[in-house]
């Protein structure tokens, strides 16, 4: 129960463990900003944060429309937490449109904190209030605290010699600052940053820091709120910790792997939602060597990224749905050629353009099959956006020491989400190191004589005396790596391809299982599902089902342990954010009959969801599910 | 590229093992010893030598050059080529094309890569046909040519290819010949030596799907009287007697004849390949038999950074830049933004 | 047994049911011509036949060198017959490469017949053989018979006037008159054909005559033969017949399917091989208003299919692997806007470049699953060459009742290899038309209200008053067709869309089922495994096996009635020129342990491989075959 | 398209009913208001309209047009135009695409389209900037340009937009400005009376992303001085006090003054946009602030069959000869080549 407990008195205090807040207003009022700060003090006061940004797809909406919403959600908590929360226990909602858009998510008796000045006819007509609910009984239920934020924050910088309009614009520091008061955080950090930011525009700073205050003080001082609230710092395991979103653990990933390779990386990319940011930070890596080109589309980026390949770089791409399907030919390339590649697909909803901020799992199926004949490619998923860090040093690693292109998927919501990351130390990183082949004086070098072990085939590059040789697109002689048309030897290098890739689930760790070997149900996901599926599974064996949550980062090849781990549980359950995709794969392959259970709303699933499916299967019926 | 050790090559150290797979009598075996030929001059060590070519027949050469090669996809060469050249300055880069890889489905790739100033040797066989799939009309077909799917003839206004990599501001650019083979071979030199995106476009006979496309002004007993061979820094003539001339009216350029009604030497317009402004290149991809003679040489080479040199520059920038304020750490990279401790 | 009984009288003869011969040579000896008039006489004497030709990938190989042969096979019967036959029974060998690449194939005491005259040093050199084997024992266990057919046109030609390179040219004919005269064959049809063909150029045709009399001649004038062989007409079905490859079919069929439909047709293509000929064949019906454009590349030629769809005509584009993967992203438009559109892959060997102009059936799951997100289309295969002509137009049937693109998938062997067709009664064939939405007064028009019975949207095109709507690759709102971000929306429309294609089940004939309906060994195949399947299935039954055979022409909707057609059957067996693509759609839906039979060589299966491995099954140990 | 009844059509006409997404003071709400206000001028019926366009924020307008329209994908707009226009040659067709759109992954489209003079009339927002995507670099930005994906400035040559459609033979070419309401009515309605592959480029503002980047010129306190507005038949006169004009000098265009040193009217270039040979047009578009004015206005419109006309008439043509041999029987086509019967 999060939400204040009327009747205690001012000034008391209501310890919680968990609270989820969601921030709302309209795309200029700066409520991804407000969000970041609240999180950027929380995790530092050393809660278990989770975050989820809800932004608009178009760059901006008009002013208070319902399009023009932005949202921001934290959760955090004193116990670890996995999602940034099925429902908010308080909304804060700048304008109407804000209100309307977001009150159905709310928890029932949750707290609602509004700007009451935007509560005009205007923007009530945008966000197609007939009247003010305000004013009416609809927010009935609610915990109601009516703030006049624009009239605060213009009484309080008053002498600042702003215009009205850019004052206006510091009222988000404003609520920031009574979330501050209400959830007894410092606002040293804010200032820190409100100083940083705004460095030389002294006046701007002034006012942001003033409106800051003013919330905070407007919290401690006034009768609105009864109560504040606690919720103490949660116990995550030692070491030191940063927020980070997936894709920026990506980036940090990749320029890892560069280290652990000792090779340059070379990325080439065409911008894309929600992948543009991996470029955009890769990019300003210049003074760490790491070269970038964003392409003039998504086949020249691959295109130069087998190129850098060819020539011994750690050459990749990023793309989401749309820019992947345009990939499909130049894979099969790379697949050919044999060379390792990392292709980075941050999946989007589709189909088509669908929705490009929304999140889905729509992407495993195209990177299995999406390519003329049969052309196996590995590809791994991250879990959370923190795990895409190790995740993109995996995929180095499989694509090197196998001599492969790797597929990375990623998602919408691990790409922007938000989780503390305990920060690895550097000296404890593997290395992922692989040699080239070295120079020969002796001719009849085989491009295509592989590693007894892996399969891989060495990497020749040019510059290397005595390996002169050529590859291509066309069908290889075994070893020799010449074109032939040789029916058998296509047979054959067709079984080699696909067991070289098969191998890598030699070289993969064992599959956690969290919960009892054997039981009832198995729940089993994979990429940004984690969090939810975790939860849910959580709440079951608290409540003594007999339930376990397996979670794969490998998908293809499947580890070679699934299999049995399968058959040690009356039902398997898969919850998706597809149709069903990788089910697929494992009935085909195990011929098991996992049950879906796939809702594709272009947002993560809530833990309660989970919950429900996975109780209406413990209470038999697997038939309905199917 | 390294010119450390000038090993003395020989046509025959570029010839690979492989033997040549094109129709007899196809122009891409004259344009194969042309390259063969030429690669020695270059003194560059056989090993830093990439060939990358498309899908075509002329995407075989890669084939029989004993260098590093590597037979693409249709159309992305320029793709891949610009990859590895910004991955590896050190070596030299050769894209081989056909009319159809680079102008058809290749045709965006083109342009970029030669605005970017790759610094790859570009040359397109250019057949006005789709040899490898058995003829059918290719972007420099002309109008009204009939093909296996054009029957009854193309619609369609052919690309000028010269005129197109001008626009995209390509730094170098030239015309040959597959049978002119010093021509050609001069002109493989000149491409190999300008530091920067080459383009070089030959005129190839492909004599199984479109025989003589070319031979109205190529044919050694014409060649002549219908080609002009240009030439920097000199007056634009041409003719077995050496007697005619290219003069400029205006935008318009006309061809005149050297001694008659006044016109001497000095009204020639005189050929600049350096010439800033790719205008005159474009003037002159215009100029086409019988209404002109059609020019063949270098028609541009400016000097411009590179792609490569650009990356370089900026990388090296920012190292210095950062190395100022003390050496990189990763792991304050990863700990960048707040972070916090728990004990 | 099909191989001269020596011993027996000159002109005796000998009667046999079936015979198949390999026409072998060099590039430039014009094989596949020889073949072909073979073939057009033979079916026209009225056997039923099976052709496949087989010409290397290069352009013109050099002449006399192994990669430069060229070959054309052509099984007759008697009885009727669905392969061009596992082994030839004779193979006619016009240099000594022809005879090196060949030989291995030929079946045991078979007949081999040969141009002495072009079995010198230079090209036995090139064959690499070591000595000569006419000369060397090598050939023992063959029936060999020497011809200088060189020196016999030369003799025939005499007093022309033509070159003796002109007349070298001729020796095919020479080759095809003595075929002619042993297998009983009349020359007319060839005859004709000369002089259509080299009408104007009297000498040339006139040598080409005397060639084809002089081989006659020889065969009945020789001693050489013994025995010249019978093969009775087959009794095929009534009907009036012709010999037709699957491109040939393919592109009839869609001409027909334009003629059904009452609508304009519009192609769009980009050549590929072995998809370059329905391009070719389209394009010169501009007479029958076919519209065609050769696009820039693949996408464009999609893109424009799509813009004719969106515009009222019979948009459609044809391609091969490499291009098919290309045209991902644009199928994933069609599929949002819904929209209806044909895409015909012409399967070859991959992955990527592969071996281009060899047979696979490699890109089934691309087409199911090669898009970005669930983006389900119908996709349906033909059997046979002749087979094309229907499918041609069951996938505009399809696409036009159900406003969907629809995958057509047709290989390299389907579309080159040739078999009698009995030509259908335009007029007997049933209607596909389909309506455009009226004009209508009224406002508010809903481009995405959907046809209750298959889904369906409206097809409402530019120039109809009144139903002025904007569509995009956007997610929909469902009806109205406007943009919407709505979660539950995108649920919905993912579920209706899919739902949409589902129904197309309802909508297609029974799968038929070669033998019982019960039994051991059920052999589940789809696309150009027909012939070799249905033979070896025949030849199972014949020794009292309970086997029978199924094959696909849907594979998205599978048809409803497969899974309790599965049930009745020990075994499944799914032979496929893949890794086990529909195999594994058939395990993942169906959970039954199919065993897949699975050879990539870029050859069509021997019937003699399927008999073996379904008798293999049959003796049990189906875990060997997993 | 039909002339056939003229309906009077407004500009509210061609409202749609969603309200407009773009950022507060995005030049794209001048682009579409001017595109509502000229698309009754036509006697076009609304119904007869299409507006197709790719992805990016320009490609959001079909969505505000109460015509028919297709939002479709990233720099495709022009392939599905053509068959749209192939398979309806009835239709008026516009695209609407963005610099990224049409220049970067859709350039190869873009030349193809205007080489087979598809009839299609292309209006490019050109902002300099990836937009939608929340500001990358495009093929327009000019070198040294800092954006989100090259935070150290671009090093890539900037595309000249109507140089590139110029060596496609773009059969008419022009520019307008987005907040220059009446010539940018004038440029639409010019583009829309043009039968053939009609080409617009409208210098746009992105004010979140790129702002300020034509300001230098097109502001309105110095466009007099520092734009050229081409008029046909005139010659190329600027400045506020119309006393500056364009002269050329050789190949090269140079600025002066009426009036000083002997400069007079006569000297000017005078502008042609009929010149068959599209060099005029190339020289024109290389002219750039502060070198020159930067010129807007029809470069070029010159007369060409339309890639619909060429297509009807060849099957007309295949039809006349046809029926020449009698009616088309399938049947008989079915059954060509050798058949044979089975009783
Ligand atoms: C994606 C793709 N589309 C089509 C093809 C088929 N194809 C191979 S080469 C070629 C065109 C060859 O023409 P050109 O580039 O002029 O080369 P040429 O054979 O004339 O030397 C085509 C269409 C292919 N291999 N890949
Ligand atoms: C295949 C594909 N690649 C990338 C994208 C992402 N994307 C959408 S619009 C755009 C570029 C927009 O720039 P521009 O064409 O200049 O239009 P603007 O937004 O500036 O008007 C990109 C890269 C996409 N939607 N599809
Ligand atoms: S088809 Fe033409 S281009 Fe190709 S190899 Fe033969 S002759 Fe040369
Ligand atoms: S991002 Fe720029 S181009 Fe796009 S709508 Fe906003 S201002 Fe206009
Ligand atoms: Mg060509
Ligand atoms: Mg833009």
């Amino acid at each position: 129960m999060t939400t204040p407990s009327s009747g205690s008195q001012h000034g008391s205090v209501t310890e919680l463990d968990r609270v989820t807040i969601r921030f709302a207003g309209d795309s200029g009022d700066g409520m991804q900003l407000t969000g970041s700060q609240f999180t950027a003090t929380t995790a530092l006061f050393g809660n278990d944060v989770s975050t989820l940004p809800d932004y608009p797809a178009e760059i901006r909406a008009p002013a208070g429309s319902l399009p023009g919403v932005s949202g921001f959600q934290i959760s955090f908590s004193s116990g670890d937490i996995h999602t940034p929360g099925d429902r908010p226990d308080v909304l804060v909602a700048m304008n109407p449109a804000a209100l309307k858009v977001n009150l159905g998510d709310l928890v029932p008796g949750g707290a609602i904190i509004v700007n009451t000045d935007a509560f005009n006819d205007i923007n009530l007509r945008k966000a197609g209030f007939a009247e003010d609910p305000l004013k009416n009984q609809s927010l009935q239920g609610y915990n109601l605290y009516e703030i006049p934020m624009s009239t605060m924050v213009a009484g309080a910088c008053e002498g600042l010699g702003l215009s009205s309009k850019q004052v206006e614009l510091t009222k988000n520091f404003f609520a920031l600052g009574v979330m501050f008061w209400l959830y007894e955080r410092s606002m040293a950090g804010t200032e820190k940053w409100i100083a940083e930011k705004f460095a030389g525009k002294d006046a701007i700073a002034e006012a942001n820091r003033r409106a800051l205050h003013a919330g905070y003080a407007f919290g401690e001082t006034t009768e609105i709120f009864h109560t504040h609230y606690r919720v103490a710092a949660a116990h995550l395991p030692p070491g030191t910790y940063r927020n980070i979103t997936g894709n920026e653990a990506t980036a940090l990933g990749f320029v890892m792997a560069s280290k652990l390779a000792e090779r340059d990386l070379f990325l080439a990319s065409y911008p894309i939602t929600p992948a543009s940011d991996i470029l955009h930070q890769l990019s300003s890596y210049k003074h760490l060597g790491i070269k970038t080109v964003q392409s003039e589309d998504e086949i020249a980026a691959i295109g130069a990224a087998v190129g850098a390949a060819y020539g011994g770089a750690m050459g990749m791409t990023t793309t989401s749905g749309p820019g992947m399907a345009l990939k499909a030919e130049m894979l099969g390339l790379a697949v050919m050629v044999e060379l390792p590649l990392v292709v980075v697909d941050v999946q989007r909803a589709g189909p088509s353009t669908g929705m490009p901020t929304k999140t889905e799992q729509g992407d495993l199926l195209m990177s299995m099959f999406g390519r003329n004949s049969d052309s196996p490619i590995p590809v791994i998923a991250p879990a959370t956006p923190a795990e895409c860090f190790t995740m993109a040093i995996e995929a180095w690693r499989i694509a090197l020491h196998h001599m492969t292109p790797v597929v990375f998927l990623s998602d919408a919501f691990l790409a922007t989400g938000a989780e503390p990351w305990s920060i690895p130390n550097v000296a404890d990183l593997p290395s992922i190191k692989v040699e080239n082949a070295p120079a020969s004086e002796k001719a009849g070098f085989r491009p295509y004589q592989r590693d007894p072990e892996t399969l891989a085939r060495p990497w020749a590059i040019p510059g290397t005396p005595g390996l002169e040789h050529r590859i291509g697109g066309l069908e290889k002689l075994d070893e020799l790596g010449t074109v032939s048309y040789d029916p058998d030897n296509h047979h054959r290098m067709n079984l080699l391809r696909a067991e070289k890739v098969a191998r890598v689930a030699r070289d993969i760790p064992p599959t956690e299982i969290y919960g009892e070997a054997t039981g009832d149900l198995l729940i089993l996901g994979w990429g940004s599902t984690y969090g939810s599926i975790r939860s849910a599974v959580e709440r079951l064996q608290s409540r003594g089902k007999r339930v376990s949550h397996a979670h794969l980062r490998y998908l293809n090849p499947l580890p070679t342990d699934l299999g049995e781990m399968l058959k040690n549980f009356k039902h398997v359950l898969m919850p998706e954010l597809n149709a069903g995709q990788l089910r697929m794969l494992i009935r085909a392959k195990y011929l098991v009959d996992a049950v879906g259970f796939n809702l594709v709303r272009g947002k993560p699933f809530q833990i309660g969801e989970i919950e429900a499916k996975a109780e209406s299967l413990l209470g038999e019926s697997v038939e309905a599910a199917k | 590229m390294t010119q450390s050790e000038l090993p003395v090559l020989t046509k025959k150290d570029f010839e690979s093992d492989q033997d040549v797979r094109w129709c007899p009598g196809c122009g891409d075996y004259s344009i194969l010893a042309q390259t063969q030929k030429t690669m020695p001059n270059f003194g560059v060590v056989k090993e830093k030598i990439v060939f990358i070519s498309g899908i075509g027949c002329s995407g075989r050469l890669p084939y029989y050059m004993n260098t590093y090669g590597f037979h693409t996809i249709h159309g992305r060469a320029a793709t891949i080529a610009t990859g590895l050249k910004a991955a590896r300055p050190d070596l030299m880069v050769w894209v081989i094309t056909g009319d159809g890889d680079a102008l058809s489905i290749g045709g965006n790739h083109l342009i970029h890569a030669m605005r970017r100033n790759v610094d790859m040797k570009m040359i397109m066989f250019n057949n006005r046909i789709y040899g490898l799939t058995k003829g059918q009309a290719s972007p420099t077909s002309p109008i009204g040519k009939k093909t296996k799917s054009t029957p009854l003839g193309t619609i369609e206004t052919p690309i000028i290819p010269l005129n197109l990599v001008a626009a995209a501001e390509a730094s170098f650019i030239a015309r040959s010949v597959d049978t002119h083979s010093e021509h050609l071979q001069e002109m493989m030199q000149r491409a190999g030596e300008h530091s920067g995106a080459a383009f070089l476009e030959v005129l190839q006979n492909c004599n199984i799907f479109n025989d003589g496309a070319w031979r109205d002004f190529t044919d050694k007993s014409v060649k002549e009287d219908r080609m002009l061979v240009l030439k920097h820094g000199e007056p634009m003539i041409f003719g077995a007697e050496k007697n005619k001339g290219i003069r400029l009216n205006g935008l318009q350029p006309e061809v005149v004849t050297i001694g008659e009604n006044g016109v001497s030497l000095a009204d020639l317009w005189v050929h600049d390949e350096t010439d800033p402004d790719a205008t005159r290149t474009q003037i002159l991809s215009r100029m086409w038999w019988p209404d002109f003679p059609v020019p063949v040489g270098v028609f541009r080479r400016v000097p411009r950074p590179t792609h490569d040199q650009l990356l370089i520059e900026q990388i090296e920038g920012a190292k210095a830049a950062r190395a100022a304020k003390g050496p990189v750490d990763l792991q304050k990279l990863l700990a960048s933004g707040e972070t916090w401790t728990v004990k």
